[in-house]
């Protein structure tokens, strides 16, 4: 059966990690094509939706990248995303979702090579998971003998 | 059903080497929505540019996708093409498919599967886009210049010479601001007063410029184009259209003990008063908080003898509002007093002065008239002891920037004291010369070689007073360390240039960011130094950061030339990308909760709270968000925060943004 | 009408003998929570008997929360192919219904299957056989004697059994009951009454009262009064065993999907807004009203019978804790 | 109950308010809401440790709106909810009187937010104990249990949105949940829809619920959604300090940040 | 009332008579002073200069006997020991880390916030409240007070108001009867440690202060911590020979100085143990008018 190549979609903001991704093409630097990147004019426009999302539609992992702290465009557009993405975080942890496939990262547009081995290292972590199928047998099936046992252990 | 046209370059073979371009044109042309599609080897080259045209009027498109270089390269090309061609630009998309796929992937399958999707997410948004028109904002050509120091000055006449309305707002009596306080300006030794008075007067009789004196901004609301602000003009006594500046009246008034700003302390003046000689508006100005008539209710000289009875205690403070277009900062700086340093004595010792200080004893306007005095007794002092750096590059003082400006000035202050003084010693305690302007380290080479001034490299650790004479213990780090004791007549400390006490509230009030020492934050400090992240508020002078005189004047002149250009047209257009606040029928006009918590998120201020009332009662039926599109930057944070999606971001709607992350995962990579 | 008895300690045989037979056996199982659901199971130890009423109605087995009406998948041509397999419906049987319940069914029946049948109820309202067990117990929320039913009615049901001392009156009122007895376990049986067995219901109003002044009803200013309380969520609707409304839903992509019949509840806000935005059920009041005047009023009208059953579920899940009959009688006052 | 009912009738016959909204004895002695528009039913009035039900949501509610000036009878968790809903600029158009009974049994009338304000700070609740175990024990789940746990949570949800209902911060006249340009969480009953809808309404309420409870007790099929929120609130109070329904400039804490906000997960 | 004392171990040798006067004036005004049991070596300036942890353990083994022996708050007369302890405290307090390692080395578990007081801080604390009903005499006398290094520095260790121009000690001279003059070496270097090593170094420095005071017309000079006395008392004859000026003025702690306006013997106050005879400041004293 050929390798499993997981389906990485990569939320990225326009002013920094868009420009190192560029960067990292004017470079040549070789890496993954696991990765399709989505635009966004600042991580402060990553709707947490999107990622559900994402999954849903059978991503495998998701890459959420922007610009340092102080160096958002928009002033401020990451501060208000990092905070989301504790608060998003912790709910997912507490769901018992698998949060190690979203990485989120900051690459700067000087940070092409960053980009690249941000890409690879993900890819490689993803395909170690394999494929996320935790939403695959949800639908459809009545799980409702099963939830009562667990609630009151 | 939108019909999208495809346009695949090969860009020369920068993206046909790794991708199957024909391949990518082929499936596009399979993709729902799309009416056309076709690969060409040089997309953005004049003839490609036709081929979108001609497809766009032989193939009735509604969208174009070209799948080429990034965004960042060409994105306006196209869309001028489109433009061209005659559709809406913002239904041009690019998708990436040169720096992001064909540059960074071997010649395989996968990498033309890459591109297709790529292309499919371009195309599904496009699908989804929506025409958009560029925002026309009306400008009102009228400049606002905070601060009538020479940074305000230069701007003022600048902008007014270029035929705008300028409103300059000054805080003291006159304009002038701390050069009008400075003897003679380094490099030329040129009198600051003969350069600066001219130009005051000419602000003053310049018919395009309104000079408010005495008077402070109260608020600042509005935006780039339609800035409305309040100014407060606070009561002269003095009616300035009556009074002549004879005179009369300052010399008359009894209260004579007020200690000097003009003179930094040096001397006093009376209740009413005129800052200096040369003050532009030369009218005097009665200081409340120390006029007996005004603390005691006795007295009431200044109005008995003034022979054109223009004095008038009923004056009240008065608020103006102003429309302006885009408003100049040149609040200037001020500077660290003595009392600022434990180990020189808390400011005690009347012989330890600041700069300032020394240049208004150097001074022909000053208190000593121009000679070298020491404050304490009078006398000319024999050896007279310059500490530069004193509070500026210092963490433990909370101040590690450099002042810039003080190694010029310790040089003139040295240099004019020996002027004054031959048989004088001068001694200055350095720890680096920074003197880069132009003729700048020449001046401070003359100081040394002809004016022998001697130049101690070291820090002073202590001064104190021993009958008379001040001890000051330094270190010579060029000679091996030794410690240094001088027994000084007077000490000059060129202390920190710092931000003006009220600068945060002034920034505060026109929503400017400023850093940790209260200097305000220019947009980019190498790309953008005089503009604010604020559209339509400029920067000039000190009051950005320390800064000498003709740094200041040119940065007063790039702000100028700044707003000229915002002035050169009726109305300014701005990329439609920004947010907006959805409206609809009544009853329930906007799915918008009120909440406004998403004022907070804006780093722009760019959301206000707008009340909908029924047009016939005026009764407030709802309250709700509303973009001001002048401000809005269009980064979208606010949109990712809304609970119920009431606020979306044109050309990266949520309806795109999804249809692109549903449209990439459909088939496997 | 056929009459038999069954002792007590057959049951479980019968029920399990049911389970053996290859159908699914639905039955009230009492969860941790306290409160009883219907589920499918496998044995008669799992069911629970001294409850007096499920949380939710077993409707959801001839009309589920979400059912796939059809899916589609585009074709290498670009042609669209569709399926729909009804195959996978199995023979069930619901056990433990209340005699209310089962009346229910019959309103369901009339509704699904009157003017236009629907295919899918029909096939798995055949597929399905009602076993219902008389009520011993009530509480203050049933109200079946008001709405001309009683602990004991028949009405709806293939088979209804009533516990009288160590064992069972069984009348066996359909084709498809009889087809489900195995007579090994029954003994045949004289017509008995079961009141000293059945739970006393107080009436808490008369239909006859309610029929003429429900009329005028509409225009009551009590309406506003009775449905402050109302916050306009579905429970009410979903826990009713006479609540029919849905609606269709498709998910999916261009690709593929599958079109679904859900619940729907006229107590949403948006269950009545129109694709202009134009909303007749503007407010809360107006959606409340709506519910009680389709069972007590419209269903009489289009059905000839009252649509609300007096299971009390409505009342019970309510988070505002309303009270339909109250609000009825309010609404009715002279 | 005596003295409340004095009070109230006070309250009617000054005309300070003319609809009061408390609670009453329900056929089934559950303690319910009820709507006062005349003094009479004022007897009805009860208030016992187990009037649960989160009051505030009805202020939302255009029928009661209407009514003018309204009382409304709050246990500490509304009261929490008035501050944070004022915090959020709602209940401007309503002319209400707050009143509480304190564990002393003395009937408090509450002249202005202010006082609401000081009185919520002064009583400030912890988390019940019992939501507090059900967390660590869901805590000692590992990834996979936990998911497990709440799938099949989940997938019992039939979406009748009682917890929306019931919840007084969940005020949108349009619902995310009811938008289908674009189709953001699927309408159907089934699992992943309803984990969408479920982590949307936690994401939603994160700094924002003020831990009434409602929306876990009075779901029809016994879900504990209202964990959800508990653990949102306690970990944006570890993370960030901030509490929700505590200041009526209440901060907070997404629409605001600190530039050393601490985090170990960005690279 | 109750407060802990942590003597140190000049406080045992050489300036016995600082703790001496110390326990005489605080018995007059009623305060007990409760010795720490087995305290041991605060590390002075060897320790931070060898090992940073040897430096934070030995005196917060301190800070935690104290802690065991009930004590809420420790007088430290000494300035270096004080600034040891005060030292460590911070480091303990600022990082829950360090505190956990230290609790290893010195192994007892301790929280290490106990109040600790500078002399300064006693005195305005503790004697200045009933110091008018004891102070029955007055000094009479000019008096230059030096403070040295340690007492003012760093400055968010001691907390002194103007860390180069401190106060401290005049407002107690003057409530002791004596005017404290205006001198320019307060906080000058008196050579501290070359005391043994480089004498020349120490009587060069501490000749000019004394030379300053004596310019200045001080009748003595008040000091608060043992290396300052030492250095102005011990090497007076190097000193003098340094100086060439035959310059005799007495230094007392300020604690004896006090004592004295307080009516108590120069013996108990241990005044006969300095190598500056102090007979001419005690001369100077002269009944308080009612």
């Amino acid at each position: 059966m050929s390798e499993f190549e997981p389906k990485i979609v990569a939320f990225v903001c326009n002013w920094c990690t868009y420009a190192g991704a560029d960067l990292a093409g004017t470079s040549r630097t070789q890496y993954a094509s696991n990765v399709r990147i989505v635009r966004f004019p600042c991580t402060g426009r990553i709707d947490f939706m999107l990622l559900m999302k994402a999954f849903e539609n059978g991503a495998d992992g998701v890459i959420v990248s922007g610009c340092h702290p102080n160096d958002c465009h928009y002033t401020s557009g990451n501060f208000h995303a990092r905070r989301r993405w504790i608060v998003f975080r912790s709910i997912l942890d507490l769901i018992g979702f698998d949060t190690d496939r979203i990485t989120f990262s900051w690459v700067s547009a000087a940070e092409g090579k960053k980009w690249a081995n941000l890409v690879d290292e993900v890819t490689d972590k993803i395909k170690a998971k394999g494929p996320f199928t935790d939403l695959d047998k949800l639908d459809g099936v009545q799980l409702k003998e099963l939830y009562d046992e667990a609630i009151t252990k | 059903m939108a019909r999208i046209g495809v346009f695949i370059c090969h860009c020369g073979e920068n993206i046909s080497a790794t991708v199957d371009v024909a391949k990518v044109a082929e499936e596009a042309a399979k993709m729902p929505g799309v009416a056309y599609a076709m690969d060409y080897k040089y997309m953005c080259s004049d003839p490609g540019q036709t081929k979108i045209i001609e497809a766009i009027k032989e193939h009735k498109l509604t969208g174009i996708v070209v799948g080429a270089c990034s965004p960042r390269m060409h994105e306006a090309t196209f869309r001028k093409a489109a433009e061209k061609g005659g559709i809406n630009p913002f239904l041009c998309e690019i998708a990436n498919l040169r720096e992001q796929v064909s540059w960074v992937h071997p010649r395989t399958e996968a990498t033309t599967r890459k591109a297709i999707d790529i292309v499919r997410t371009i195309v599904n948004k496009v699908s989804k886009d929506t025409p958009l028109f560029p925002i026309k904002v009306p400008v009102t050509k009228t400049a606002l210049v905070i601060g009538g120091g020479i940074a305000g000055i230069q701007a003022a006449l600048d902008i007014a010479n270029a035929g705008h309305q300028v409103i300059m707002v000054e805080k003291s009596p006159s304009i002038g601001g701390h050069m009008s306080q400075l003897s003679e300006t380094f490099p030329t030794l040129d009198c600051s007063q003969c350069i600066l008075t001219p130009r005051m007067v000419e602000v003053a009789q310049h018919p395009n410029i309104t000079l408010h004196t005495f008077a402070e901004v109260e608020s600042v609301s509005g935006f780039v184009g339609n800035f409305d602000v309040k100014v407060r003009l606070k009561a002269r006594s003095v009616d300035m259209s009556k009074c002549t500046g004879c005179g009369t009246c300052w010399q008359k008034c009894p209260s004579k003990k007020i200690p000097d700003e003009f003179n930094a302390g040096l001397s006093y003046r009376t209740a009413i008063y005129s800052p200096f000689p040369q003050a532009v508006p030369n009218k005097p100005v009665i200081d409340r908080a120390n006029c007996n008539y005004f603390q005691k209710g006795k007295c009431g000289i200044c109005k008995k003898v003034c022979p054109a009875g223009a004095i008038d205690y009923e004056m009240e403070d008065e608020i103006i509002d102003i429309k302006v277009g885009a408003i100049v900062t040149a609040t200037g700086f001020d500077i660290k007093h003595t009392d600022f340093f434990p180990e020189y004595g808390y400011g005690e010792f009347k012989d330890v002065i600041d700069g300032l200080q020394f240049e208004r004893l150097a001074s022909a306007s000053g208190p000593t008239s121009g000679e070298i005095r020491r404050p304490s007794d009078g006398k000319i002092p024999e050896k007279i002891v310059f500490l530069a750096c004193s509070g500026s590059r210092d963490k433990a003082k909370g101040i590690e920037y450099c002042s810039k400006i003080c190694c010029m000035y310790t040089a003139k202050h040295a240099m004019l004291y020996k002027h004054k003084h031959h048989e004088g010693n001068a001694y200055v305690f350095y720890m680096d010369i920074r003197s880069a302007g132009k003729n700048y380290d020449e001046f401070v080479r003359r100081a040394i070689e002809e004016d022998d001034v001697h130049y101690i490299r070291g820090r002073v650790s202590r001064i104190y007073e021993k009958d008379g004479k001040l001890i000051v213990k330094g270190v010579d780090t060029l000679m091996n360390a030794e410690p240094v004791e001088i027994e000084a007549d007077m000490v000059v400390l060129a202390t920190a240039v710092v931000a003006n006490p009220d600068a945060e509230s002034v920034a505060q009030k026109m929503h400017i960011s400023y850093d940790k020492h209260h200097f305000f934050a220019e947009a980019h400090p190498k790309l953008r130094p005089v503009e604010t992240n604020t559209a339509g508020i400029m920067l000039a002078g000190a009051c950005q950061t320390a800064k000498d005189i003709p740094d200041t004047v040119s940065q007063a002149s790039a702000a100028a030339s700044k707003i000229m250009g915002l002035f050169s047209s009726d109305e300014m257009t701005r990329e439609p990308v920004v947010a907006v606040v959805n409206r609809c029928m009544p009853p329930l006009f906007t799915t918008c909760t009120g909440c406004l918590l998403c004022l907070e998120v804006c780093p722009y201020h760019a959301i206000e709270r707008e009340e909908i009332k029924d047009r016939r009662t005026g009764e407030i039926l709802k309250v709700a968000a509303k973009v001001n599109a002048g401000l809005c930057q269009g980064c979208g944070t606010c949109v990712a925060f809304c609970r119920n999606k009431s606020i979306d971001l044109q050309g990266f709607s949520n309806q795109q943004m999804l249809s692109e992350v549903v449209a990439l995962l459909n088939k496997p990579f | 009408m056929e009459i038999k008895t069954i002792t007590s300690a057959n049951i479980p045989v019968f029920f399990n003998n049911l389970v053996k037979s290859g159908k699914v056996v639905v039955a009230p199982v009492l969860k941790k929570s306290g409160k009883v659901f219907f589920e499918s199971v496998q044995s008669y130890d799992q069911v629970s008997t001294d409850y007096i009423q499920t949380a939710f109605s077993a409707k959801s087995v001839v009309f589920p929360e979400v059912e796939e009406l059809f899916s589609y998948t585009k074709k290498e041509d670009g042609d669209f192919e569709f399926r729909n397999d009804m195959s996978n419906v199995p023979e069930t049987v619901i056990w433990g219904l209340r005699p209310c319940d089962s009346s229910a069914f019959n309103y369901l029946t009339d509704f699904f299957l009157k003017e236009n049948p629907d295919t899918y109820f029909k096939l798995r309202k055949e597929r399905t056989t009602l076993i219902s067990v008389s009520c011993a117990k009530a509480d203050a929320a049933c109200f079946c004697t008001s709405v001309g039913l009683n602990p004991g009615n028949v009405t709806g049901s293939d088979i209804l059994l009533t516990a009288m001392g160590d064992s069972y009156y069984v009348e066996i009122s359909t084709e498809k009951g009889k087809s489900v007895i195995d007579t090994a376990l029954f003994t045949d049986s004289t017509e008995k009454s079961k009141e000293e067995f059945l739970a006393k219901v107080e009436t808490k109003f008369s239909m006859d009262e309610i029929r003429e002044r429900i009329q005028t009803a509409y225009d009551s200013a009590e309406w506003k009064h009775e449905s402050m309380g109302c916050l306009g969520c579905g429970a009410c609707a979903f826990s009713c065993p006479t609540c029919t409304c849905f609606d269709i839903q498709d998910e999916g992509s261009q690709e593929s999907g599958k079109r679904l019949r859900c619940w729907d509840a006229c107590g949403f806000g948006q269950f009545t807004r129109h694709a202009s935005g134009h909303n007749p059920k503007s407010n809360q009041t107006a959606r409340r009203r709506q519910r009680l005047m389709h069972k007590f009023k419209y269903s009489v009208e289009n059905f000839g019978i009252v649509s609300c059953v007096g299971c009390g579920r409505c009342i019970r899940v309510c988070p505002a804790h309303l009270n339909i009959f109250e609000n009825i009688l309010n609404v009715t006052k002279a | 109950m005596k003295l409340l009912q004095n009070k109230v009738a006070e309250l009617f016959e000054n005309g300070t308010i003319n609809l009061m909204i408390g609670f009453k004895e329900a056929l089934t002695k559950q303690p319910v809401p009820c709507f006062i528009e005349k003094a009479s039913e004022i007897e009805q009035l009860i208030y016992t440790k187990d009037c649960k039900n989160n009051l505030s949501v009805y202020l939302h509610k255009p029928e009661v709106k209407q009514a003018g000036k309204i009382g409304i009878l709050a246990n500490i968790a509304t009261l929490r909810a008035l501050v944070q809903l004022t915090s959020e600029n709602q209940f401007w158009d309503i002319e209400k009187t707050v009143l509480t009974v304190n564990d002393k049994e003395e009937v408090i009338v509450f002249s202005d937010m202010e006082e609401v304000e000081a009185y919520v700070q002064a009583n400030f609740p912890e988390f019940s104990e019992e939501d507090l175990k059900l967390l660590d024990y869901l805590e000692s789940l590992s990834r996979e249990d936990r998911w497990k746990y709440w799938t099949e949570q989940f997938s019992a949800c039939i979406k009748c949105y009682a917890c929306r209902a019931v919840c007084p911060m969940c005020y949108c006249p349009q619902c995310t949940v009811e938008c289908n340009q674009p189709q953001w969480i699927k309408t159907s009953a089934q699992t992943t829809g309803n984990l969408e809808w479920h982590i949307m309404r936690a994401m939603h309420l994160a700094g924002r619920c003020i831990n009434c409870g409602e929306c876990g007790r009075i779901c029809p099929v016994g879900i504990p959604v209202h964990l959800l929120t508990v653990k949102m609130n306690q970990d944006l109070f570890k993370e960030f300090g901030t509490k929700s329904g505590f200041a009526l400039k209440g901060d907070y804490a997404l629409n605001s940040f600190k530039p050393d906000d601490k985090e170990g997960f960005i690279k | 009332m109750k407060v802990g004392f942590y003597p140190g171990c000049s406080l045992e040798g050489s300036s016995k008579e600082y703790s001496k006067s110390l326990f005489a004036v605080s018995e007059k005004c009623g305060i007990t002073l409760e010795e720490i049991k087995d305290w041991s070596c605060c590390g002075a300036s060897a320790a931070h200069s060898l090992n940073h942890d040897l430096s934070i353990a030995l005196p917060a083994r301190t800070l935690a006997l104290a802690e065991k022996q009930g004590l809420s708050e420790i007088v430290i007369p000494c300035a270096a020991c004080y600034g040891r302890l005060a030292a460590s405290q911070q480091a303990i307090l600022n990082d829950k880390a360090i505190l956990e390692k230290t609790e290893k080395y010195i192994d007892m578990a301790f929280t290490g916030n106990v109040q600790l007081l500078t002399v300064f801080e006693f005195l305005q604390k503790y004697i200045f409240p009933v110091a008018d009903q004891y102070i029955v005499d007055k000094l009479n006398q000019k008096t230059a007070c030096y403070y040295g290094c340690l007492l003012a520095r760093p400055k968010d260790l001691t907390k002194l108001e103007r860390p180069e121009n401190p106060m401290e000690m005049e407002k107690v001279m003057e409530k002791a009867g004596a005017t404290p003059i205006d001198w320019a070496f307060k906080t000058e270097c008196c050579g501290a440690g070359f005391s043994m090593s480089r004498t020349d170094l120490v009587a060069k420095l501490s000749g000019r202060i004394l030379e300053d005071a004596a310019e200045r017309g001080a009748d003595s000079i008040i000091v608060a911590c043992p290396m300052c006395h030492s250095n102005l008392d011990l090497r007076r004859p190097e000193i003098k020979k340094q100086l060439k000026k035959d310059i005799n003025i007495p230094v007392l702690f300020i604690t004896q100085a006090l004592g004295l306006s307080m009516g108590i013997s120069a013996k108990e106050l241990g005044l006969d143990k300095h190598f500056v005879p102090t007979g001419k400041a005690v001369s100077c004293i002269v009944k308080k008018e009612a």
